[in-house]
C-alpha cells in the first residue's frame, strides 16, 4: 500500500505546475458554497476542541471520575455554559472531552474498514464474474442484508460493552459499504481502455488494481470518508446510548443524551446539549463531505 | 371501564407465577393474584388469613393450618388442602422464585381433610410462619388443565410454567385481566373474594412495565400514572413534589445497600485492606446527598427488621483509621498493582453516583477503583463462579420474610454463594453454624439474641460495606388516591417489611371524581 | 515479404442469457510488416471482437492465430511477455484510454519499465523522444490527459503502443471519435511512422473514404463474416459483393470526382441483423438487392475472383 | 424573393458555470428562408445545438442564457414569447429532431406513451380522441417506414435498434405538420448505410410537407449532399455562407478550406497535415476572430475585432478580413 | 415473460441471502464466551445435567453439524426459549413485531411520501428560499439522529404542549381491537372502533417521525438532485420541444424517472430506520420487537438476539424485494435488460 500512497504522493506532486492556481481555484470553488465553509469550520472547530479539550475545557477534570453533589443540576449559566449533569460536572467539558472518543471511533473503523473494504472491493471488481467476484461480494450482500445498526448491537452485546468492542463491531458491519462502492467504480473502469493498455503492456495484477484502477476512485471514497466520519460517529453514538459503548466515567455523547434523557423536562440540558453535540459533528461532517464531493465531479467534468 | 383503577410502574421481567417469582417486580403481582395461609402486617407480624388457626407440635417440627371454608378460585373451584399440597410440591420442584426458603426446611405436607393441611419441617425452623407468608396458593385443577406436555418435569410437562407466565390461577383480591410481557399486566378485581372489600379500593390495577424516568414523569403529570416506582433518581422526585396532588413517599422497607467485597480475590480478600475502605467512604454524602432521605446501615441487617441489633457498630469515615488500617495490609505497598473493579448495575443510575463518590473516597487514600456499569443479567452470570466475580459490586438486597434471619442467611450463608445476594464469596463454616443454629431455634428471644451475634460477627469480618438503608421513594397522587403504606410512612410507622405488601391493592382506594378535578385544572 | 500476422478461419461466439452471439464466424487474413489492413464494416459486424483475439483479450472460440509462425491463440494473460512486446493496440476511445489520474510521462513510462526497454537513466529521454515522434511537444510529460484535446491523448496512446517498438499494432478506429481536422493528423503521423519502422497495421474503421487513403489492403466484414478482401486499388475500382456497393452508394462525399467513383446507386434498406438471430443462407441475404434463391439457404463461400481479390458471393 | 422564415440575428449564448460564463455563441447569424434545406457544419463543440436550442427556447435554465441577440420567427422575436406562445410554436410551427435519438427518447415510459402525448397536446384544440390518436401515431411511424408500429408502440426504447429509435425520433418531431424542421445530425451516431436511409427519409419527408430543414452535421459530405445553402461555423459564430456547390467548388474562408483539405476522399492519395490546435476554450475565448490562434493566414487586425461578413456575391458571404475589399 | 424471471432470480437470490445472514448470525451467537448449557442451567447444576442439556442441544457436535440442527429448528419455527421473558423465543416475536411493524411501516410512509413532496418542491423552486429553507433542514434533519429527535419532540409535543402520548401504543382507557393483523391502526379500522384508531395513529406520530426524519430528508436530496438531473437530460427538452405542456413534462416525464432513485434507495434508508427503532422504541417505549431486541441483546440472551435478527433480515429483504420490483415496474431498463449485458 505503500506505493500507493507515494503514487497518490507524487500524482498530487506532479501537478505542482499549477500547483498554486490550482488550490486557490479548489479553495475559489469550494467556499462558492458557503455551506461547505460552514461544514468545515464545524469540523475544524470539533477537532481543535477534541484535541485541546485538557486546555480548553473550563473544568477538565470533569472529564473524569469526579463528584461534586454541590453543584449538581445546575442549568446553564456563565459558570457552566451547558449546565452540569446530577454529579455536578460540566456538560460543556464532558462535551469536549467526548469529542475525542467520538473522533477516535471514527478514525479507528476508517482506517480498519477503507483498507479491507476497498482492497476487497477492487479485487472483486477487477475479477467480475469469476468465482472471487461471486464469493467476495455475496459476503458482502449478506453483511448488508441487515442494517448494520443493529448487527453492530448484536456483536457488542454478546463481546464487552466497551469502546474497542464498539468499534469492532461498527468496522465488521461498515467495510461491505466500501466493497460495494468501489466494486460498481472498479467493475466499470477495469473495462476502461486504459486498464487494458496496462494488461496488454504487461502489467502485474498489483499495478493494475492500486495504480491504474485505485487512484480513479480515490476521489469519492475521500468523499465518502468525509461522510462517513460523520455515520461512523452517529452509531458508535447510538451504541453508547444503549450503554455498549465507551462506558462511564469516560464521557462519551451517546450516554451523556441518554443518561440526560431520565431528567426530561426539568433538566433538559442535560440530554440537549449532547445531542445537539452530535448533530453539530454530523452535521460538519456531511456538509464537508458534500462540499469535498462537489468539488471533486467539478473537476473531474 | 371503570375509572377506580391504579396504575403503578415498576421494571420487567415480571414474573406471575408463584413458582417463580421472587424479585420485587413479580412479588408485587404476585400478592395480589394469590392468597396466603397466613398474612404480613404492618407491623412485621402475621395473622391468620386463608389459614384460620394453626397448631404447632411441641418439637416444632410440626404445623396443622385449619383452612378457611368457601374460599373460591378465579374460577369459581374452591381452595381446599390439597390445593396447598399441590402449591408447595410444585413450588419445591420447580425449584426457583422463593422455594430456597422451604427448600431445607420443608420434610413433607399432606392433605389431612379437605380443610386441614398438615406440614413437617426436617428441623426445627424459627420464622418458619414468617416465611409461609411467601406459599401462594394455585389452583391445582386448573394448572393441571394447562399443562403443556414438553417440558421438563416428566409427566406434568412443563408444570404449567408457560401458561402461568402470563395468567394467574390463584384466589388473591385481584385476577388478570390481560398480561402484555415487558409492557402491562393489567388485573380486575374478583368479584367473590371471600374477604370483605372496601368500596373505594381499586376495581382494576394496571402494573406498567417501566422505569423510564421521562415516561413516568409524564404519565405523573398526566393523571395517568397514580404510584410511581422507587427506582428513580433523586432528581426525579425532587421534581415531580411540585406537581400539585402529587407526594413522595419514603418507605423504609427493608432495602439495603451494599458494597459487596470479594473475600477470596486479592486485595479484598485482606481484612485490613476491606476495613480501610469501609473507613474511607463517605457515608453522610451517600444519605444525604445521593439518597436524600436515606440513612447510614446499622451493620448487615436493615434496621427495620425484627431481630436487628440498634447498638452496633459503624464504620465512620475516618481517612486516618482508613490509611492505618491500609498500612497493616499485606497489599500495602503493592497498590498500583492491584487495581480493583467496582460494578453497579446498569438499570439502577443513583449507583452510578454512589460508585463515582467509592471511587473518589478509595482515591484518597490511594486504592485505584475501576467503576464498571453492568447489566443485571450480565452481573447475576458473573457472580456465579469465584473466578470471574469482580472486586466489589452495589447492589441493593431486600429481606424475603420479616426477620433479620432472612437477611442474614440469604445474605451471608454460604450457600448463597454464587448468586447476586452473596458476592462476597464467605465460605465461612464458623458462621455458617451459627446462622444454622439461629434460624433452627423457635424461641423468638433466643434466635435474636443469637442474631445479635451474628451481626457482631459479620461486622467485624467487613466482607461488604453497609452502605444505607434505603427508604423507598414512591411519587404518588396524593390527592385522590389514599394509600395505607404511604401514610404509615408519614407519620413515621413502619411500613410492611415483607416485600410486596406495601403495593397490596386492597389497602388503597381511589377517588376518580378527584382525579377529574385535578384534570380540569 | 515477412508475414506477421495469419489469421485463419477464427471464430468468437459468446455465451450470453439472451443466447450465442455469434460475434465472429468467419475471418482469415494476414498482415506482412509494413503493411496496412484495413478491417471495415457497420457497427456490430465484429471487428473489434477481432482485433481484441488478436490482441488476446478474448480467447478465440475456433480458429488459429499466428504471429510471425508461433500460434498465439490464447489468452493475453497466458502470452509471454516478449510477445505483449511485440503486439499493441490503440483504442478507439482516447478519453479513456489515458488514466486520468497518471501524467503522460508515468503512462509512457509504464511499457518501457515493464519491458525494460532502458535503464532507469535513460528512461526520461526515451519519453521524451516517444512525444517527439508523435509531434508532442516535450512540457507534456507533465501534464494530465485532462488538460489534453482528444488528438492530443490519441497521439499518447499512439505513443505509449510505439514505445515496446512493437511489429504489429492494431488500431481500433482511433480517430472515428474526433474531428476530421484532427483525424488528418493522427493519419499522417501513423503513416509516417510506419514509413519508417516497417510497422504492420490492422487498421479498424467503419469508414471507407479513410480506409482508401491509409490501407494497402482491405477486407470487409458484415455479421462477423469476412465478405470481401482485396487491394485498396482493386476494392475502390471494382467492388463486387453487393454490400460493399452498398456501403459504398451510402458515402456522403465531398466532391464530383469521388461521386465518380461510387457505384451507380444502390440504396440501402434495412438493418444490420442481431448477432443471435444470424439469418440462414448468406448473411446479407434479407438486405441484398440482388439476392436469388440459393442465398437464403445455402452460405457462400469465400472465393478468389482475381488474384489477391476475394469475395464471398453466389453472383461469382 | 423568398419569405423569410427564421432570422437569426447577433444571438449570443452564455452558460453560467462556476466561476463565470461560457462565452459560447458570439454574434450568430442566421437566415432560412421557407421550404429552403440549409446545412450548418461546424466541428464538435462548435455552438450548433446550442444555437439549435436557443431557437426552441429549451437551453438549460437557469445556466443557459441569451444576453444579446434576436430569433425572429416570422417576424415574431422567439426570445420574447410567453410560455403559451412558445407551446404553441413549438407545437405548430418549428421542430428539432435532437442529436442523440437514445437520449432524447425517455427510457421509462413506452414509445406508445410518448407519441400519444405529443399528439394528444398538440392536437388537443381538433378535439380528438383516444382511437383516433391512437390511429395517428400508427400513421406516423408508418410514415418513418418503420415496420409493425403496433408492437413499437408498445415498446420502450432500449428495447429498439438505434436506427429504429432515429426514426421514432423522427415521428415524434414530425407529429404535426411544421414549417421549419431542425435536424440535429440525424443518423450520425448510426452506421454510413442507415445514416444514408435516414437522411433519405428527412429529405422526403420535407418535400413532402415542404417544410425547411435546418440540417446540422460535422461531416462536409453530408452537407453536400442534402442541401442547397450552408453556414459554416466555428466556435460559436458563422465563418461564411454559401450556397452549397459554390462552397464545395470555392471555399474562402481560411478554416472552411482546412477543413475541406482534411476530409478523406474516396479518390484517395492526399494527406494534409489537418488544423494545428483545437476549438477555444469558451471561458477565456481569443479576442478578435476566434479561428486566429489556429489560422495559417492571419493578420494583426484578426486578434483585436472580430470580422463583419463580407458579402462576396449574390449568395457567398465570409467572416474573414482577408476578403475586406472584395465586397 | 422477462419479468417473472426477473421476479424468480431475485427471489432465489433473497433466500441465498438469508441462509448466508442465518451462517453469520449464528457464528455471532457462538462468539459469546462461555457455555451455553451451562448458561441456561445456571451455576448451581449438576455436571451431568449440563452435559445432558448439552448433547441435547448438540453442543457436542462439530460447529457445522450445530449449525445445522439449529437450522432445521429455525425451519420447524423453533428459535428457542429467551432466558429474559422465559417464553419460546417465537412466542415474543409474535407479540412484538407487529407493534415495530406497524411503527416502521407508517414511518416508511412518511419517509417515502414527504421525501419525494419536499424534494419535488425543491427541485420545481430551486434555488429559490423555499428550496434553501428545505435544504437547511435536510442537512439538519439527516445531521440529527434518530434518537436525539426523538427526544426533542418527547421533550416538546410530549411534555411542555402535552399533546402527544408519549409511552405505548394506546391509551389505557381505550380497548384494543380484537387482534386481527396485530396492526392496531388497521385493526381498529377493520372493527370500525374509529376511537382506538384516532388514538393508535396518536401515538404512532411522534415515535414514527422520530424515525422517519432523517430518512426523509435524505430521499428529498435524492428527489431533488435526480429531478434537477434529468432536466438537464435531452428527453425532457424533447418533449417541451414537441409541444407538451410544462406541467406535463414535469409530472410526468421529469418526475417518473426522478424517483426511481429515489425508491431505490428507500431500502437502504428503512434499513437505517429499522436500526435507529432500536432507540427510539426505547424512548417510546414502545412494545415492539426492537425494544424487545435491545432488552435480550442488554441482557446477553442469545437464542432470543439470534432470532430478532433473523426476522428483521427477513424483514429487510422482504422490503427490499418489494422495493426492486417497483422499481424494476418503474424502470423498464432494469426489467427487460439481462443482467451482464
Ligand atoms: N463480451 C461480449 N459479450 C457478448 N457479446 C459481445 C461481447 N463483445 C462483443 N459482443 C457482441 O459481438 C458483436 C460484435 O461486436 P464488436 O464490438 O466486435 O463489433 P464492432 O464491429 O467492433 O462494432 P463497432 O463498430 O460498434 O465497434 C456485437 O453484436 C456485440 O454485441
Ligand atoms: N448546458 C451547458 N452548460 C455549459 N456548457 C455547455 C452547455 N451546453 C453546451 N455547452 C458548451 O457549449 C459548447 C457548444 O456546445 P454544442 O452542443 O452547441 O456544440 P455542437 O456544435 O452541437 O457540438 P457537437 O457536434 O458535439 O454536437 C460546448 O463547448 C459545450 O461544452
Ligand atoms: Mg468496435
Ligand atoms: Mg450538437
Amino acid at each position: 500500500m505503500n506505493g500507493v500512497l507515494e503514487e497518490t504522493l507524487t500524482t498530487i506532486d506532479d501537478k505542482r505546475d499549477d500547483h498554486r492556481t490550482r488550490a486557490g481555484r479548489w479553495w475559489y470553488q469550494f467556499s462558492k458554497n458557503p455551506l461547505s465553509v460552514v461544514g468545515l469550520a464545524i469540523v475544524i472547530f470539533v477537532v481543535c476542541s477534541a484535541i485541546f479539550a485538557p486546555w480548553i475545557a473550563p473544568y477538565p477534570e470533569h472529564a473524569g471520575p469526579y463528584v461534586n453533589y454541590g453543584e449538581a443540576n445546575q442549568s446553564p449559566s456563565t459558570n457552566h455554559l451547558f449546565g452540569t449533569d446530577v454529579f455536578g460536572r460540566d456538560i460543556l467539558s464532558r462535551v469536549f472531552f467526548a469529542f475525542r472518543s467520538a473522533l477516535l471511533m471514527g478514525i479507528v473503523v476508517l482506517a480498519i474498514v477503507v483498507p479491507i473494504g476497498v482492497t476487497l472491493g477492487l479485487i472483486a471488481g477487477y475479477f467480475k464474474n469469476t468465482w472471487i467476484d461471486t464469493v467476495v461480494m455475496r459476503i458482502t450482500d449478506i453483511f448488508l442484508s441487515v442494517p448494520p445498526l443493529i448487527l453492530a448491537l448484536a456483536i457488542t452485546s454478546v463481546l464487552e460493552p466497551n469502546l474497542t468492542n464498539a468499534m469492532i463491531a461498527v468496522s465488521v458491519m461498515w467495510w461491505p459499504w466500501y466493497t460495494r462502492l468501489v466494486y460498481g467504480m472498479a467493475t466499470s473502469i477495469r473495462n476502461e481502455y486504459f486498464v487494458q493498455s496496462a494488461e496488454l503492456l504487461g502489467a502485474s495484477k498489483f499495478h493494475i488494481l492500486f495504480r491504474e484502477i485505485l487512484p480513479n476512485c480515490l476521489s469519492t471514497i475521500l468523499t465518502k470518508m468525509t461522510l462517513d466520519m460523520g455515520w461512523v460517529i452517529l452509531i458508535g453514538a447510538s451504541l453508547s446510548f444503549v450503554g455498549l459503548g465507551e462506558q462511564p466515567p469516560k464521557p462519551s455523547l451517546g450516554t451523556m443524551v441518554s443518561d440526560g434523557a431520565r431528567y426530561l423536562p426539568e433538566y433538559w440540558w442535560m440530554a440537549v446539549f449532547p445531542g445537539l453535540a452530535i448533530m453539530l459533528i454530523v452535521l460538519g461532517f456531511n456538509l464537508l463531505g458534500d462540499g469535498i464531493g462537489d468539488l471533486f465531479s467539478m473537476e473531474e467534468s | 371501564d371503570s375509572q377506580k383503577i391504579v396504575r403503578f410502574t415498576e421494571a420487567w421481567p415480571t414474573y406471575i407465577d408463584p413458582a417463580v417469582a421472587a424479585d420485587f417486580s413479580s412479588s408485587v403481582s404476585v400478592v395480589n393474584l394469590y392468597d396466603t395461609l397466613v398474612f404480613p402486617t404492618y407491623e412485621g407480624e402475621v395473622v391468620p388469613h386463608l389459614a384460620e388457626s394453626w397448631e404447632i407440635s411441641e418439637d416444632a417440627l410440626n404445623y396443622i393450618f385449619h383452612l378457611r371454608k368457601g374460599v373460591k378460585f378465579h374460577d369459581g373451584t374452591e381452595l381446599t388442602a390439597q390445593d396447598v399440597v399441590f402449591s408447595i410440591n410444585r413450588l419445591l420442584t420447580i425449584g426457583q422464585g422463593y422455594s430456597y426458603i422451604f427448600e431445607p426446611v420443608i420434610d413433607k405436607v399432606e392433605a389431612l381433610d379437605d380443610y386441614t393441611v398438615s406440614f413437617t419441617l426436617q428441623e426445627p425452623f424459627g420464622p418458619f410462619l414468617y416465611a409461609l407468608v411467601r406459599l401462594y396458593i394455585l389452583n391445582e385443577d386448573l394448572v393441571l388443565s394447562r399443562i403443556e406436555d414438553t417440558g421438563e418435569y416428566g409427566d406434568l410437562g412443563d408444570y404449567g410454567k408457560r401458561w402461568l407466565l402470563t395468567h394467574d390461577a390463584g384466589s388473591g383480591p385481584y385476577m388478570v385481566e390481560e398480561m402484555r410481557v415487558e409492557e402491562y399486566l393489567h388485573a380486575n378485581q374478583f368479584p367473590d373474594y371471600w374477604k370483605e372489600v372496601d368500596p373505594d379500593a381499586p376495581l382494576e390495577f394496571r402494573f406498567i412495565g417501566t422505569t423510564e424516568t421521562a415516561t413516568v414523569r409524564t404519565l405523573i403529570r398526566r393523571r395517568e400514572l397514580e404510584i410511581s416506582d422507587f427506582r428513580q433518581p433523586a432528581e426525579f422526585y425532587q421534581n415531580v413534589a411540585k406537581e400539585e396532588g402529587v407526594k413522595i413517599a419514603k418507605m423504609f422497607g427493608g432495602s439495603t445497600l451494599y458494597c459487596m467485597m470479594h473475600t477470596q480475590k486479592p486485595p479484598t480478600d485482606d481484612i485490613h485492606f476491606r476495613k480501610a475502605l469501609a473507613y474511607a467512604v463517605d457515608y453522610d454524602a451517600i444519605a444525604n446527598q445521593i439518597f436524600p432521605g436515606a440513612r447510614q446501615s446499622k451493620g448487615p441487617v436493615s434496621s427495620i427488621l425484627p431481630g436487628h441489633k440498634s447498638d452496633i457498630f459503624q464504620y465512620k469515615r475516618d481517612l486516618d483509621k482508613a490509611l492505618g488500617e491500609l498500612k497493616q495490609s499485606k497489599y500495602y505497598d503493592q497498590l498500583d498493582e492491584y487495581p480493583i473493579d467496582l460494578i453497579w448495575c446498569a438499570e439502577v443510575p443513583d449507583e452510578e453516583k454512589v460508585a463515582l463518590l467509592l471511587q473518589a473516597n478509595a482515591a484518597e487514600i490511594g486504592i485505584k477503583v475501576n467503576v464498571v456499569k453492568t447489566p443485571w443479567m450480565k452481573i447475576i452470570e458473573e457472580v456465579a463462579t469465584p473466578d470471574s466475580t469482580s472486586h466489589l459490586y452495589l447492589i441493593f438486597v431486600s429481606p424475603h420474610y420479616a426477620e433479620a434471619g432472612s437477611m442474614i442467611q440469604s445474605k451471608y450463608h454460604s450457600s448463597s454463594c454464587g448468586t447476586w445476594e452473596q458476592t462476597e464469596w464467605l465460605e465461612d463454616a464458623e458462621l455458617d453454624r451459627m446462622i444454622e443454629q439461629a434460624i433452627a431455634t423457635v424461641n423468638k428471644e433466643e434466635r435474636f439474641a443469637q442474631y445479635y451475634a451474628i451481626q457482631d460477627y459479620i461486622v467485624d469480618l467487613c466482607p461488604s460495606l453497609f452502605l444505607i438503608d434505603q427508604p423507598e421513594n414512591y411519587a404518588y397522587q396524593d390527592y385522590y388516591i389514599d394509600w395505607v403504606a404511604a401514610e404509615r410512612a408519614e407519620q413515621g410507622e413502619r411500613v410492611n417489611p415483607v416485600m410486596g405488601y406495601n403495593h397490596y391493592m386492597l389497602d388503597v382506594k381511589v377517588y376518580p371524581e378527584k382525579r377529574d378535578e385535578l384534570l380540569k385544572k | 515479404m515477412e508475414e506477421l500476422l495469419k489469421v485463419e478461419q477464427l471464430k468468437k461466439h459468446f455465451v450470453t442469457s439472451r443466447g450465442i452471439v455469434q460475434a465472429v464466424s468467419e475471418a482469415t487474413f494476414s498482415i506482412t510488416a509494413g503493411e496496412t489492413l484495413g478491417l471495415v464494416g457497420e457497427s456490430g459486424s465484429g471487428k473489434s471482437t477481432v482485433a481484441y483475439m488478436v490482441m488476446g483479450l478474448y480467447q478465440p472460440t475456433d480458429g488459429n492465430i499466428r504471429f510471425k509462425d508461433k500460434n498465439i491463440g490464447k489468452y493475453h494473460q497466458k502470452r509471454p511477455l516478449e510477445l505483449k512486446k511485440e503486439l499493441q493496440i490503440v483504442f478507439q476511445d482516447p478519453g479513456s484510454s489515458l488514466n486520468p489520474r497518471r501524467s503522460v510521462g508515468k503512462i509512457l513510462e509504464l511499457p518501457l519499465k515493464i519491458h525494460r526497454i532502458d535503464s532507469q537513466f535513460n528512461l526520461r529521454k526515451r519519453i521524451l523522444d516517444l512525444l517527439d515522434m508523435v509531434g508532442l511537444p516535450k512540457e507534456y510529460e507533465t501534464k494530465y490527459p485532462s488538460s489534453l484535446g482528444g488528438g492530443e491523448k490519441q497521439m499518447v496512446a499512439i505513443a505509449r503502443a510505439l514505445s515496446t517498438d512493437p511489429s504489429l499494432i492494431v488500431l481500433d478506429e482511433p480517430t472515428s471519435a474526433l474531428d476530421v481536422s484532427i483525424q488528418a493528423k493522427i493519419i499522417n503521423t501513423l503513416i509516417r511512422i510506419q514509413k519508417e519502422r516497417n510497422l504492420g497495421y490492422l487498421f479498424i474503421t467503419h469508414d471507407l473514404s479513410l480506409m482508401r487513403n491509409i490501407a494497402h489492403r482491405v477486407a470487409i466484414m458484415y455479421l462477423g463474416r469476412i465478405v470481401e478482401q482485396a487491394l485498396t486499388k482493386d476494392f475502390f475500382e471494382t467492388p463486387l459483393h453487393p454490400y460493399t456497393q452498398m456501403l459504398l452508394a451510402s458515402i456522403p462525399v465531398v466532391s464530383e470526382e469521388e461521386e465518380k467513383i461510387k457505384p451507380e446507386r444502390i440504396t440501402s434498406v434495412g438493418e444490420i441483423p442481431s448477432p443471435v438471430n444470424i439469418p440462414p443462407g448468406c448473411v446479407f441475404h434479407p438486405r441484398c438487392p440482388k439476392k436469388m434463391d440459393i442465398c437464403s439457404q445455402e452460405e457462400p463461400t469465400m472465393v478468389e475472383y482475381k488474384p489477391g481479390h476475394f469475395v464471398r458471393c453466389y453472383l461469382y | 424573393m423568398k419569405e423569410v422564415l427564421l432570422d437569426i440575428k447577433d444571438l449570443q449564448v452564455h452558460f453560467r458555470v462556476y466561476g463565470g460564463f461560457l462565452k459560447v455563441l458570439n454574434g450568430t447569424n442566421m437566415r432560412v428562408y421557407s421550404g429552403e434545406k440549409v446545412g450548418l457544419v461546424g466541428e464538435t463543440g462548435c455552438g450548433k445545438t446550442t444555437t439549435m436550442k436557443a431557437v426552441m427556447r429549451i437551453l438549460p435554465k437557469p445556466h443557459g442564457i441569451t444576453p444579446e441577440g434576436k430569433i425572429i420567427f416570422k417576424n415574431k422575436n422567439v426570445l420574447s414569447l410567453k410560455t403559451q406562445e412558445i407551446e404553441r410554436l413549438r407545437r405548430n410551427e418549428i421542430s428539432m429532431i435532437f442529436q442523440d435519438p437514445t437520449a432524447a427518447l425517455n427510457p421509462v415510459f413506452t414509445i406508445g406513451e410518448q407519441l400519444l402525448d405529443v399528439f394528444r397536446y398538440s392536437k388537443k384544440n381538433d378535439g380528438l380522441k383516444g382511437k383516433t390518436l391512437k390511429q395517428m401515431a400508427v400513421d406516423s411511424l408508418r410514415a418513418v417506414a418503420l415496420p409493425d408500429p403496433e408492437r413499437i408502440l408498445a415498446s420502450y426504447p432500449i428495447q429498439l435498434s438505434g436506427g429504429m429509435r432515429q426514426r421514432v425520433c423522427i415521428a415524434l418531431a414530425l407529429a404535426n405538420q411544421k414549417q421549419l424542421l431542425i435536424a440535429d445530425e440525424p443518423g450520425t451516431s448510426l452506421d454510413v448505410t442507415i445514416q444514408d436511409q435516414i437522411l433519405r427519409l428527412i429529405h422526403r419527408l420535407a418535400e413532402e410537407r415542404n417544410m425547411a430543414v435546418i440540417l446540422i452535421s460535422h461531416s462536409l459530405g453530408v452537407i453536400r449532399e442534402w442541401t442547397e445553402r450552408v453556414y459554416v461555423m466555428y466556435a460559436g459564430s458563422m465563418v461564411e455562407e454559401a450556397t452549397t456547390p459554390k462552397l464545395f467548388s470555392q471555399p474562402l474562408h481560411p478554416y472552411t478550406q482546412a477543413l475541406m483539405e482534411c476530409v478523406p476522399r474516396l479518390t484517395g492519395m492526399k494527406t494534409n497535415e489537418g488544423i494545428p490546435g483545437r476549438i477555444p476554450d469558451y471561458f477565456f475565448p481569443p479576442t478578435g476572430c476566434r479561428f486566429h490562434p489556429r489560422c495559417p493566414k492571419k493578420m494583426a487586425i484578426c486578434q483585436e475585432e472580430k470580422p463583419p461578413f463580407y458579402q462576396i456575391d449574390d449568395n457567398h458571404q465570409v467572416a474573414c478580413y482577408l476578403y475586406k475589399g472584395e465586397s | 415473460m422477462n419479468f417473472s424471471r426477473y421476479l424468480i432470480r431475485r427471489l432465489g437470490y433473497s433466500i441465498f441471502v438469508l441462509i448466508g445472514l442465518s451462517i453469520l448470525v449464528f457464528m455471532i451467537a457462538r462468539l459469546v464466551p462461555g457455555d451455553p448449557a451451562r448458561a441456561a442451567l445456571g451455576p448451581r447444576a449438576s455436571e451431568e445435567a449440563v452435559e445432558q442439556l448439552r448433547s441435547r442441544l448438540h453442543l457436542d457436535q462439530p460447529i457445522y453439524v450445530q449449525y445445522f440442527y439449529w437450522l432445521k429448528s429455525l425451519f420447524q419455527g423453533d428459535l428457542g426459549e429467551s432466558l429474559f421473558t422465559r417464553r419460546p423465543v417465537i412466542e415474543d416475536i409474535k407479540e412484538f413485531l407487529p407493534a415495530t411493524l406497524e411503527l416502521a411501516i407508517f414511518a416508511g410512509i412518511l419517509m417515502a411520501f414527504f421525501g419525494i413532496l419536499f424534494g419535488v418542491i425543491s427541485a420545481r423552486y430551486s434555488n429559490t428560499w423555499v428550496d434553501n429553507l428545505i435544504r437547511v433542514f435536510a442537512y439538519l434533519g439527516i445531521a440529527t439522529p434518530a434518537f436525539v429527535v426523538a427526544i426533542i419532540l418527547l421533550l416538546i409535543f410530549g411534555m411542555y404542549f402535552e399533546v402527544f402520548p408519549t409511552i405505548g401504543r394506546l391509551s389505557a382507557w381505550i380497548d384494543a381491537p380484537p387482534k386481527i393483523t396485530g396492526l392496531l391502526t388497521i385493526d381498529s379500522l377493520l372493527t370500525g372502533n374509529f376511537a382506538a384508531f384516532f388514538d393508535a395513529l396518536k401515538h404512532l406520530l411522534l415515535p414514527a417521525i422520530s424515525l422517519s426524519l432523517g430518512g426523509l430528508f435524505q430521499e428529498a436530496r435524492i428527489t431533488r438532485s435526480s429531478m434537477i438531473e434529468n432536466s438537464k437530460k435531452d428527453y425532457t427538452y424533447s418533449m417541451r420541444a414537441y409541444g407538451v405542456p410544462e406541467r406535463v413534462v414535469i409530472s410526468k416525464y421529469l418526475f417518473k424517472p426522478s424517483i426511481i432513485p429515489t425508491i431505490s434507495i428507500l431500502g437502504l434508508d428503512f434499513a437505517s430506520l429499522m436500526g435507529n427503532a432500536f432507540l427510539v422504541e426505547l424512548l417510546f417505549n414502545w412494545p415492539g420487537l426492537s425494544r424487545y431486541g435491545i432488552n435480550v441483546m442488554l441482557r446477553k440472551d442469545v437464542e432470543a438476539i439470534v432470532a430478532v435478527i433473523m426476522v428483521l433480515g427477513v424483514v429487510f429483504t422482504v422490503v427490499n424485494i418489494i422495493v426492486d420490483i417497483i422499481v424494476a415496474y418503474l424502470d423498464p431498463r432494469i426489467r427487460l435488460v439481462e443482467k451482464g449485458e
